[in-house]
C-alpha cells in the first residue's frame, strides 16, 4: 500500500500527450489548483480536459487554455474566458458541451462500472443528435455513455494515505464522481493525515478508487463571485 | 406592469410549506426575498446542496461554499452537502417540488428556449437542460417581449430548443400564463394591464380565463 | 416543513393492503425494527417486499411471514428461515430473486430518476431469462428497470427534523438506496435531533428523499452470526 | 493432497502488496489468515466496508458492524463504509483486484456454477452472480470432487449457471489450474498427487503444463 507521492509533479509525470483527463470542480471551486499547476510547467499537451467549466483567464483549467495544451473541452458551462473564446472561434479548440447532469453522471456510470445510462435531458434538442432515444412509460430518454477517462483528477480537504477522502461543502461537487472514474485517479488534499484518523463512517471516496494522493499546498480557492449581505 | 421585483413576488405565491425550490439565476433568484409568512421552503442548488442561506457576512465568506451562479452564500439549519450526481439525481426524479426558470422563449406546448442565441459565443446549457427535462413544476420567470418589443410567448421556438413540453406556467411582466392544451391560458393579469394589451403582445395560443382576474402582488 | 411523526404506529397508518414496500438492511443489521412491528400489528396485508433478505423465523421480516402478512418477496438472498421455506413450497409466498447488486441497483435507479440501469450480473443465468441483452464494448449487459414502491422504509442511526439522515457502520447497506426510492418514505432513527444539530457535510441521506420520521424505541438489534476473536 | 486450510494457504500466495480482495463465504475467507509478510491487503465485504479486521472481542461486538457472511467483525485503520449500490458498484468498475469464491462446479471456459441445486430449497444468488460477472480476476477455491467422487471440472455445468466465462484460476485439494483457451491448464501439483491422478479427477478438457511442479505451500 503505497499512495502517497510527494507533490503535483511526481503525481502527474506520466500523463502524456493526447490523454483524456477529468478534472474536478464547479467554477472554480473545490479545482485541484496543484495539478493544474503542474500540468502547465510539464508542457504535456493535446488533451481532452472534462471539467464542469473551464476556469477563467488566469486560473484554474484558463491557465492550461493559456498554454495551448487543450484540444478539446467537454464542459455543461465555460462560462467568462476570453482566451476560450478566441481560441474556440479560431478553432484551435475543440468544445463538446453537455448537461451538468448528464456529465455527472457519465462520470457516475464509469465508477459504477455501468457502460451507459437514460436521462431526459437533452431530448428534442441539439444534444439529441445521433443519440438513440428510448421510451420508458411515456417518457422519452437519451442513452448517454460512461465516460472513459486515463486520469481523474480532484482536490478533497481531508485525505488518508490509504486514499480516502473527504470533501468540504460544495466544494464536493464532481470531485468524488471523477474520483471514481478515472482509470488512474490523482488525489489532492489539504490534509493528509496516516489511515485510521478519518472516521470510516464519514468518508465520501472510499480509497480504492485513489490511485495517488498527495497533500497540496499554497491554495489560492479564488472566488469567483463574492457577494456579501447588504 | 410589473418590474422584476413584481415578477418575483408574484412567483412566490406559488411557494408552499416545506416545498423543495430551486431557483435559476436572475429574476427566479429574487422570489427567495418574498417567501410568505408562515411558509417555509428549502433552497436547492445544483452544485450540490440543499438549504441555500442568505449571502454571507465579511467574516462568513467561505470559498468552498458557493452556489450555482457561483456566488458565496451561507447555509440554513438542516441544510447538506452532495455531490453533483446525486444533486441532479433528485431533480431527475421529481423530488424538488418547484423550479423557477428565466427564458428567452416559451411556446404555447410549453417548449422553452433559454441556453443559446445562434451567432453569440456559445457558454453551454450548464444544469438547464436537465432541470427542464426532468422537474415536475416549472414556472418561468420573464419579460413578455424582448428588446425591440417581439413577444417571447410563441407557437414555436426560433432559438435552439432547451427543452420540449416542461412548462407548466409562465409569469410575466403582462401576467400569469398557464400551458394548456389550448395554449396559453391567461389567469391573471397585472395592474394596469389591459387584456388586449396582453393580446397583441402575445404570439402564441392564447385564451383568456373566464375567472380572470387582476394580480394581487 | 412537518415531517415528524409520534411513532411507528403513526408512520405507517396509511399503508394499504396490496402495496408494494422496500425494507432496509441486511440480514437483520440496520433493519426498521419499530416499523416492522407496527406493520405486524397494524394487520396490513398482501404486501409486495422488496428486501435484500427475509429475517428469521422470529425478528424481522420473519414476523410478517409469521402473519402471513406478505404476498410476494422480492429479495437476493433469503436464508435460513423455516416459514419462508414452508410458504414457498406450499404456494403461499410468491418469491422473486434478484442478484444483490441488481438489487441495490435498481433502488440507486429510482432515486436517480434512471428509469433503467445495465449490469452483467445474471448474463447467461436463469436471471437473464426474458430480459434484453446488449452489448457494449465486446461484454453482455442485461437491462434492469428501476423499483416502483409506494414506501421505503428505513433505518437510520441518526436523523433531523428536516429528514436529513446519518446511518452507522455496516448498518447502512440498503437503507440509503431506498429512503431515496419510495413514493413516500419513512425513516426511523435511533436518535432524532432538531434540524441544525447534524454536520450538513456528512448527511448520507438528505432530508428531500425523507417523507416522515420518527425517534424508535427499544431496538433490539438482534446479531445473526455472533463471531468472536479466539 | 491438500486441506482447506492448503488450499487457501495457496491462494493466499496470489496476494499483492496493496491489493483489494473479496473472500466469499467458506474457504475463501480462510485466506486472511494466511497473507504474506510485507503485504498489506484490504478486505471488501459486499454489504459496505473496506477493510475488515478481526473478529471482536466480547467488548467490541458491535450489531451494526458486521461481513457479508452476517458475522460481527471489526474494521483496520483506513477502513471505510459504504452504502449497497456503491459496494457492488466498485466491483462491477473492476476496482476489486481479487474475488476468491466457493464453486460446486466449474467448466474449462470458466463457467461457474455455485448459487443453486434443483430440488433443494433456493436460498438466493446473494452477491455471487454480480461477483462473477464483474470480478476482474476471480479465482476458485474448492474440492477437485464432490462427496460422491464426482469431478467439479466439467465441460459444460449441470447445475443452474451462475456466470459465464469468468473465473481465471482454480484451486482444488489437487492442483492449481488456470482457464485457457484449451481449457484447464494444471501449473502446481499438491504435495502427495499425481499427474494421472489429476487427469482421472478431472472431467473437463486439461492439458499439463510443461512447466508444471509442485506447490510450495
Amino acid at each position: 500500500m503505497n499512495k502517497v507521492v510527494s507533490n503535483a509533479a511526481e503525481a502527474i509525470k506520466d500523463i502524456q500527450n493526447g490523454q483524456v483527463l477529468m478534472l474536478g470542480g464547479f467554477g472554480l471551486c473545490g479545482i485541484p489548483e496543484n495539478c493544474i499547476n503542474a500540468l502547465v510547467k510539464s508542457g504535456v499537451k493535446d488533451l481532452t480536459c472534462i471539467s464542469n467549466n473551464a476556469g477563467v483567464d488566469d486560473f484554474g483549467i484558463g491557465l492550461m487554455l493559456q498554454t495551448k495544451q487543450v484540444k478539446k473541452m467537454i464542459a455543461s458551462y465555460v462560462g467568462e474566458n476570453a482566451e476560450f473564446e478566441r481560441q474556440l472561434l479560431s478553432g484551435e479548440l475543440e468544445v463538446e458541451l453537455i448537461p451538468q447532469g448528464t456529465l455527472a453522471t457519465r462520470c457516475m456510470a464509469a465508477g459504477y462500472g455501468m457502460p451507459a445510462i437514460f436521462t431526459p435531458a437533452g431530448v428534442g434538442t441539439e444534444v439529441a443528435e445521433g443519440k438513440e432515444v428510448r421510451n420508458f412509460k411515456g417518457k422519452d430518454y437519451l442513452l448517454e455513455h460512461a465516460f472513459e477517462a486515463d486520469f481523474a483528477i480532484v482536490k478533497a480537504w481531508k485525505g488518508d494515505t490509504h486514499g480516502n477522502l473527504i470533501y468540504k461543502d460544495t466544494a464536493r461537487n464532481f470531485n468524488p464522481l471523477m474520483a471514481m472514474a478515472g482509470k488512474i485517479t490523482i488525489a489532492e488534499v489539504e490534509e493528509l493525515v496516516p489511515a485510521g484518523q478519518l472516521d470510516p463512517n464519514q468518508i465520501h471516496t472510499p480509497g480504492i478508487y485513489v490511485t495517488r494522493i498527495f497533500q497540496g499546498v499554497n491554495y489560492e480557492k479564488r472566488i469567483e463571485q463574492r457577494t456579501l449581505r447588504s | 406592469m410589473l418590474d422584476k421585483f413584481g415578477i418575483a413576488k408574484r412567483i412566490a405565491q406559488e411557494l408552499q410549506d416545506g416545498y423543495y425550490v430551486n431557483l435559476g439565476i436572475g429574476i427566479p433568484t429574487l422570489v427567495a426575498n418574498y417567501v410568505p409568512e408562515g411558509v417555509e421552503v428549502i433552497l436547492q442548488s445544483e452544485n450540490g446542496l440543499l438549504g441555500i442561506g442568505p449571502f454571507p457576512t465579511e467574516e462568513q465568506v467561505d470559498a468552498d461554499l458557493i452556489n450555482a451562479g457561483k456566488q458565496t452564500v451561507t447555509t440554513t439549519a438542516g441544510s447538506s452537502f452532495f455531490d453533483s450526481a446525486l444533486s441532479f439525481g433528485m431533480i431527475r426524479a421529481g423530488r424538488v417540488d418547484l423550479t423557477v426558470l428565466g427564458a428567452m422563449e416559451v411556446t404555447d406546448r410549453g417548449d422553452i428556449a433559454n441556453w443559446k442565441v445562434p451567432g453569440k459565443m456559445v457558454k453551454g446549457m450548464g444544469g438547464a437542460m436537465d432541470l427542464v427535462a426532468a422537474a415536475k413544476n416549472i414556472i418561468v420567470a420573464m419579460q413578455h417581449t424582448d428588446r425591440e418589443g417581439n413577444s417571447k410567448l410563441l407557437s414555436a421556438c426560433t432559438l435552439p430548443i432547451t427543452g420540449l413540453k416542461c412548462v407548466r406556467k409562465v409569469v410575466t411582466n403582462l401576467g400569469v400564463f398557464e400551458i394548456t392544451p389550448d395554449g396559453f391560458l391567461c389567469t391573471e393579469y397585472a395592474p394596469g394591464v389591459t387584456i388586449e394589451q396582453i393580446k397583441a403582445a402575445t404570439a402564441g395560443r392564447l385564451t383568456i380565463s373566464p375567472g380572470v382576474r387582476e394580480m394581487s402582488v
